[in-house]
C-alpha cells in the first residue's frame, strides 16, 4: 500500500529530518515508529499526508506518486488517510462535536450518517459528556481523543497516529491501543509513532526505529529497545556533580 | 452539491460572524464608516453637478429684432427659434421692457435715463436658453439667419467659463469619488485580510482534514457577503436619514439653493453601495483567502 | 528600568514591524490612506476659506463727496479715512473715471451715455475696502461723519450674504474636518486592535511568565507610534508633492483663483498629522491591549 | 509552603474540576500528581499559576492567600514560580533563544546574565543547536524541552510541570527527570504531573493521585498505581466484539 522510496526531507533552514528512508508497508498493517526526540516520526507522517514534500525520494501511496499530485487532487488524496496530530490540530472555534462532524461534512456525508456516526465514534472515545464544549475547555488527554475521534470518524483506509497516547495515563492509553487494534482489524492500515515502551513491548507489531533520520531497524514483532529487557533506571547519586 | 452542505456554508458563515465578535465588528463598522464618508461625498458632487447643471442652463442667447418690423411678427420668430434643436426656452422682451429693466439696474442713477425716456432707443429681443453652454454657439448663428433678427449677441467668455466651470467640477467630483471608492475598497479588504490573518491556522487545518479549497472559501465568502451587508445597511441608513433632513432644511431656507431630489438619488446611491460592498465583502474574502489556501 | 530593557523593548517594536509584515502593512497603509484624505480635505478647506476671505476684503462702502467741494480736498478726507479702524484700502474714482467706468459696463449701449457726456451728472467718490465684512457697517457709519462726504452706499444685503456664505463654509469645512479626523481615528484603531487581537495569546503566554503588563505594552506601544510614523510619512510625502504640483498648476493657469501659499500650511498640516498619528498609534494599541491583558 | 484548603473549581460551563482538595506541600518537596485524562491535574497547576480562580477554598502559598492578589501583584508572585504547560505555550513568533531569554528579560536580568544562563540551560535540555529555531520548526518533544528551559532558567522556588515528559521518548524523558531531581536537590520544590507509570514507580517519591477532581490517594513513597506490581495488559481476542 505505502512504498517510502530513499526519501530525504530537508526542511528550508537546512535541519535534515530524514535521510535515506525506505519503507514497505503492506495493506492492513500495524505499524509502530519509534526513536527519540527528533528522530524524524512526525516528518514520515507530514510527507505521507502530504503536509510536506521529500526533498528526495518517492512516496507511492495506492501505487500514486504522492509528490506529484496536483493542488485539486490533494483533499480527495487526504479523505483517505485520518490524523491524530502530535499537537491535535483541533478547529478551536468549533465545539468537539462539530470537530468531528467536520470531517465527515467535508466529504459531504448525508446529514443522516453524521447524526449517527459522531456521536458513536465520541462515546468509542469516551467523551460524550463532552461534545458539546470547546477544545480550550478539555484538558490535554480530551483534546487528544477528540483528535482521534475525528481521524477514525470516516474509517478511513490508512490511519496515521503521531503519538496519540502522549496526554493519556496508561489505562486510558491501552483502551486507545485497543480501538486501533479493532480498527486494525477490520482492514485499515495503522501507522503509530509513539514513545510508549510499555505498548510497543506489549502488541508485538512491526516496529520501524529512526534515529536522527535513518531507518535503523524494521523487526516484524518487534519490542521499543533493541534488546528485549533493559536494565531499569538507576537514579543519580545525592550531591553528584551536575551541569546546571 | 449537497443542499446540506449549502445549508452548512450559511450556518458557519453566521456563527463566525456571531463568534468573532469583534473582528465581524471591526469590518461591520469600516464598512459602514467608509461607505458614509463615500455616499456623503457621492451626495455632494450629485448636487454640485445640479448645481452646475442649472448654472449651464441659465445661459442665453439675445436676439435683437429688426426697429421697423411689423407688431406680432415677433410671434413667427417665437416658433422659429423654439424650433432650433438645443433650445431650452426662449422669451420675448419688448422695447418697454427693456428700458424697465435697465432703470432698475441703474438704481439710483435714475436720473441717466429720464433724457432717453421719450425716444427709447432700445429693440424688441428674444432671451433664448439653450440646454447646453456647448451648443450656444450654434444656436447663436442659426438665430442669426432668421428673417426679422437684426443682431444676435451672447457672452462667449461667460459661456466658455461656465462651460470650464461645470466641466472641472464635474471632473474633479468624479476623480474624488472614484478615488474615495478606491480607498473603500482597499480599507475593507485590509480590514477583511486581517480577520482571515487571525484564522490562518484554522484554515490550514481544514485543509488536512480533507476539505476543498471552495469548501473552505464559501463560508467566508458568505461572512464576507454579510458583513458588507451589515455595513451598508448602517450607512445607507444613516445616509437617507441625514439627506432628507439636509435636503428638507435647504428646502426651507435656502429655496433658490438647487438641490437634488432625494428620493430617486437615494434608490442609485443605495444600489450601488449595496452592489459594491457585497463584491467587496466577497472578493476581500476570497482573495485574502489565497495565501492560506497553499497547504 | 534597566537600559537594556528599553533596548529590548525598542528592539521587539521593529522585530515585530517585520515579523508581522501583513499586519503592519494594513496599518501602514490604512494610516497612510486615512491622512491622505483627511490631508486632502484639510487642505480643501484651508483654500475656500483662503477664497472666501478673499471675497470678503472685497466688500465695498462708496462715498460720494460734495460735487461743490475744491480740487484736492479729497486728500483730506483719504487720509481720515485711512484712520478709521477697519479700513483696508481705500481708492479715490475721479469723476472722469467714473462715466469711463460706466461706459465699460453698458458695453454695446454706448449711445446711451452719449447725450449725458458733456454734463457729467456723477461725483467724485472713494471706494472703501473693509478688512472683516461685519465690519462695513460701523465703517460706512464713520464715514458718513465726515466733512466733504456727501452721501455713503454699501450693498447691505450682499455683504450679510457673503458673511453668511464664508461662515456656512467655514462651519461645514471644519464639522467634515473634525468628522473626517473621528473617522480616521477610528479606523486606525480598529485596524490596530485587530493586529493586537492576532497576538492575543502570546500576550497571554507572556504574562503567565510573569510580565507585568507595562512590560508587555511598551513594545506594543512602541510599535503603533512607529506604525503611525511610518504611516504619516507616506501621506506626509505624497500631499507634499501634490499639493505642491497644484498650487503651481493653479498659478500658471488660473492667476487669479487665491490658493493657499503652499510652505506654511503643509508646514502645519505635517505637524497636526505627525502628532495625530503617534497619538493615534499608541493609544491605539494601549486601548486594544487592555482586553487581553486581564490573564 | 503550599497548602491548598478545601479548594473546589467548577469552570463557568460547569464542569466541575476538583473537589474539596486538600494538600499540604512543604518546601523542597518533589511531588507527583497522577490521574486519569481529566482527572484534574492541569487544573490545579492553573490554581497554584493563578490563571484560574477557586470557586471555593484558599490557597496558601509561602503564608500569601493567593486568591487575595492584587492584578499588580500578580507578575511578582508568578515570577516565583516556573511552569512548563501541557501545550508548551512557547511564543511562537521568538526564537527557542529567545523565549527562553523572555523568561529572564521579564524580571530585568542583566543582559551578562542572560547571555551567561540562557545558552546554559539550552545545554541541560540538550537543544544547543536548535537555539535560532522557532517553536514552529521543532519536533513535539524538542518544544517540551524548550518549556522546561524557560521554567528553570529563573532557577525558581516553585518548579510546576505539567507532563513534562509526555512527547519524549523515554530516555530523553530519563534525562528529564534526572534534571528535575537536580534541581529539587538544589532546594527547589518540584511539581510534576504525569502519566509515566515507570517513572513514577521509579522514582519513589510523594504521590498524590487524583480521581474526578478529589484526592483519593497521597503516599510518601508512593508508586503509580495502588498496586505495587500491575496485571499486565491483555490484548483482547481477534474477533471480540466491540462498540465500533
Ligand atoms: N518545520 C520544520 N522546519 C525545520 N526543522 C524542522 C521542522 N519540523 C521538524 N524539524 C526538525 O526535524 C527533525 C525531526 O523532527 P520530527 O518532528 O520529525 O521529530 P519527531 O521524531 O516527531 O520527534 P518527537 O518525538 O519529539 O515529536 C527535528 O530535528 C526537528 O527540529
Ligand atoms: N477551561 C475549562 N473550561 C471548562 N472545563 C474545563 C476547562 N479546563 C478543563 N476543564 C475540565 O476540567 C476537568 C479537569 O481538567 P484538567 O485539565 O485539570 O485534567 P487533567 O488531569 O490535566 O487531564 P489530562 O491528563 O488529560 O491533561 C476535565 O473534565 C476538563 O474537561
Ligand atoms: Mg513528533
Ligand atoms: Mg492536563
Amino acid at each position: 500500500m505505502i512504498k517510502i522510496c530513499k526519501v530525504t526531507k530537508t526542511y528550508p533552514n537546512g535541519t535534515t529530518a530524514l535521510r535515506d528512508v525506505n519503507i514497505h508497508i503492506k495493506k492492513g498493517e500495524f505499524v509502530f515508529f519509534v526513536g527519540a526526540s527528533g528522530a524524524g516520526k512526525s516528518t514520515l507522517a507530514k510527507l505521507l499526508l502530504r503536509e510536506e514534500l521529500p526533498t528526495k525520494g518517492e512516496i507511492l501511496v495506492n501505487g500514486v506518486d504522492i509528490v506529484k499530485l496536483k493542488r485539486r487532487q490533494l483533499p480527495f488524496y487526504r479523505r483517505g488517510i485520518g490524523v491524530v496530530f502530535q499537537d491535535f490540530r483541533l478547529l478551536p472555534e468549533k465545539t468537539v462535536y462539530e470537530n468531528v462532524a467536520f470531517a465527515m461534512r467535508v466529504v459531504e456525508e448525508p446529514r443522516r450518517e453524521i447524526l449517527r456516526q459522531v456521536p458513536a465514534v465520541l462515546h468509542l472515545v469516551g467523551l460524550s459528556h463532552k461534545s458539546r464544549m470547546k477544545p480550550s475547555q478539555l484538558s490535554g488527554g480530551e483534546q487528544q481523543r477528540v483528535a482521534l475521534a475525528r481521524a477514525i470518524v470516516n474509517n478511513p483506509p490508512l490511519l496515521l497516529a503521531d503519538e496519540p497516547t502522549g496526554n493519556l495515563d496508561p489505562d486510558t492509553a491501552w483502551e486507545i491501543v485497543r480501538l486501533l487494534v479493532e480498527i486494525n482489524r477490520r482492514g485499515t492500515t495503522v501507522i503509530m509513532g509513539t514513545h510508549a515502551r510499555e505498548i510497543v513491548d506489549t502488541m508485538k507489531k512491526r516496529v520501524v526505529a529512526l534515529e536522527g533520520g535513518r531507518v535503523v531497524r524494521d523487526d516484524q514483532r518487534g519490542a521499543y529497545g533493541c534488546e528485549e529487557a533493559k536494565a531499569p533506571f538507576v537514579l543519580p547519586e545525592v550531591g553528584e556533580p551536575s551541569g546546571l | 452539491m449537497r443542499i446540506s452542505t449549502w445549508e452548512f456554508y450559511i450556518r458557519e458563515a453566521l456563527l463566525s460572524l456571531r463568534r468573532n465578535g469583534l473582528m465581524s465588528l471591526a469590518s461591520v463598522s469600516t464598512v459602514a464608516l467608509t461607505f458614509l464618508i463615500l455616499g456623503l461625498f457621492v451626495l455632494l458632487v450629485f448636487n454640485l453637478d445640479h448645481v452646475a447643471g442649472t448654472l449651464e442652463s441659465q445661459v442665453e442667447v439675445a436676439a435683437y429684432l429688426d426697429p421697423d418690423l411689423e407688431d406680432g411678427a415677433h410671434l413667427e420668430i417665437a416658433k422659429l427659434i423654439k424650433e432650433i434643436p438645443g433650445v431650452k426656452e426662449s422669451v420675448f422682451v419688448s422695447q418697454g421692457e427693456a428700458l424697465d429693466r435697465l432703470r432698475v439696474q441703474f438704481g439710483d442713477r435714475q436720473d441717466l435715463l429720464d433724457s432717453v425716456e421719450d425716444m427709447n432707443p432700445l429693440r424688441h429681443s428674444f432671451e433664448v436658453k439653450a440646454k447646453r453652454p456647448e451648443d450656444v454657439k450654434v444656436i447663436a448663428a442659426e438665430i442669426a439667419r432668421l428673417e426679422g433678427v437684426a443682431d444676435v449677441k451672447y457672452r462667449q467668455e461667460l459661456v466658455e467659463r461656465l462651460f470650464n466651470l461645470t466641466r472641472s467640477i464635474r471632473i474633479a467630483g468624479l476623480a474624488v469619488v472614484v478615488l474615495l471608492i478606491l480607498a473603500t475598497i482597499f480599507l475593507i479588504s485590509n480590514t477583511i485580510r486581517l480577520t482571515v490573518f487571525a484564522r490562518r491556522k484554522e484554515i490550514g487545518i481544514m485543509k488536512l482534514v480533507g476539505a476543498t479549497d471552495w469548501f473552505i472559501r464559501w463560508p467566508f465568502i458568505l461572512e464576507g457577503i454579510m458583513l458588507g451587508f451589515l455595513g451598508t445597511l448602517v450607512s445607507i441608513q444613516i445616509l437617507n436619514r441625514f439627506y432628507y433632513w439636509f435636503a428638507d432644511s435647504v428646502y426651507s431656507s435656502l429655496p433658490f439653493v438647487p438641490v437634488v431630489s432625494p428620493a430617486d438619488t437615494l434608490r442609485q446611491l443605495t444600489l450601488f453601495l449595496f452592489g459594491l460592498g457585497l463584491l467587496v465583502g466577497a472578493f476581500g474574502s476570497l482573495v485574502s483567502l489565497r495565501r492560506f489556501l497553499r497547504v
